[in-house]
């Protein structure tokens, strides 16, 4: 089963692009897209821990399970109310 | 910037300059026949700065995953209503390159008095930072960031009540 | 409706339709160069309503005296510096007779960041409600009213700390 | 001495007039150009007791003195969070 996955955001960055297609097998979550995402592009573990997932452009959790065709986004924090310390500068 | 200022849509992402008085009137047309009507508009305005933590700011770009993002609007939206009955609710947010003094987002609160209509607003620019799947991406003269908050939960009730405490203290 | 958006003063009594973009942009351009420079601006805008008190409203007119009405929101805008550093805050009231939906006041505070922004607007809307001398004549199918409160009084500290609480609570 | 006197929104509708001049002594406060005013148009007492003074468009106290050629203002209650028994209807 084929699965579209989106990064944003500096996950994107991280990633070098901001949309691919993965191969999974029947029954794999979302954490498992995430673990092909990182498996593909370790640089993007840098937000381990701290990425939302939405399937289907709808919150879900990683523990979700995926479809074929599904669109699975990953998200890193977002912007609102960062603090002095939240910026990732070059 | 809009062809006909009755059809803008009051939860929207987008890529054009935003115009404040374009979402208050469609608000104001929303509440006009609701219960008491519409007495009152709070907005919410938020601008580019020159400056961000003492860097001289060049531009910033706004990235939105924008098919979510109106849905978190919506969400926001049925929470303010619950909370403050007959209110509606609009959010404008734009994304793509914004220079110094070009507005990033506009909330809009309309009800038929204006504590409701005060309150609904600070809450909803307190949850769209809080969840609304936009980024900021800042470029300075000498480098660039992205500003990252906390990790976006719609179900997490203590950033809602924290949202609600701004508004209702 | 101004010929130019920079001339507008921040703080008037209008006999023209109002414009809160007018306001903001005037109000932006006033505190881009101050501190942290402008990153809000929270407005209050206050709309005829089709009811009141049950009755149809056919119009409003309101009446002002006009110098001290100026010179009250100078006040009110210094009392609002005062409580919130660097903020800048704008006051357009109309005068004349106002249709349903037609915006009598808009309120705007513009500061480096939102909460002293948002409570600034709401103080100033407080505080321009307490002791600005305007008065709404309200005009029914049937009838017509004045619409009075309080005595404007702007040494009053109770009505002060009345409107600090609303925007500090 | 001669004054200048503004009577606004519904003390103007009472007086039937909303400006007019009195002539006074030397010496006399705002609360005797109030007087004068009840005393040419006795409905204003609707108001009395709930009236502000403006000297030169600046508040003054009823104790204020005025001078030749001031504008004496009297001004109502205003509108601002009027509840529902603060309207003066026909």
């Amino acid at each position: 089963m084929r699965v579209t996955v989106q990064l944003f955001a500096r996950l994107g960055d991280l990633a070098g692009r901001r949309e691919e297609t993965y191969d999974l097998a029947p029954g794999a979550r979302a954490a498992d897209v995430w673990q092909a995402v990182v498996t593909a592009h370790p640089d993007v573990r840098a937000l381990a821990g701290a990425v939302s997932c939405a399937i289907n452009a709808d919150f879900a959790p990683l523990t979700a399970e995926v479809h074929d065709d599904d669109e699975v986004a990953f998200l890193p924090p977002v912007s609102g109310g960062a603090g002095q310390d939240d910026r990732h500068q070059r | 910037m809009y062809t006909d200022r009755m059809i803008v849509e009051p939860l929207a992402v987008l890529r054009q300059p935003l115009s404040v008085e374009t979402l208050v009137a469609r608000l104001e047309a929303d509440t006009r026949g609701a219960g008491e009507g519409c007495g009152a508009v709070a907005t919410f305005i938020g601008i580019v700065r020159a400056t961000s933590q003492g860097r001289q700011v060049r531009h910033l770009e706004y990235e939105a995953f924008a098919p979510l993002a109106v849905k978190v609007f919506q969400g926001i939206a049925d929470e303010a209503r619950r909370e403050w009955h007959d209110v509606h609710v609009g959010v404008h947010h734009r994304v793509g390159r914004l220079m110094v003094g070009e507005t990033s987002v506009v909330v809009a609160a309309a009800a038929a008095h204006r504590d409701a209509a005060c309150r609904a607003c600070r809450y909803t620019i307190e949850r769209v930072k809080q969840i609304a799947p936009i980024w900021k991406h800042e470029y300075f003269e000498d480098g660039d960031a992205w500003v990252e908050g906390a990790v976006a939960d719609p179900a997490d009730d203590r950033a809602r009540l924290a949202a609600r405490a701004c508004a209702c203290a």
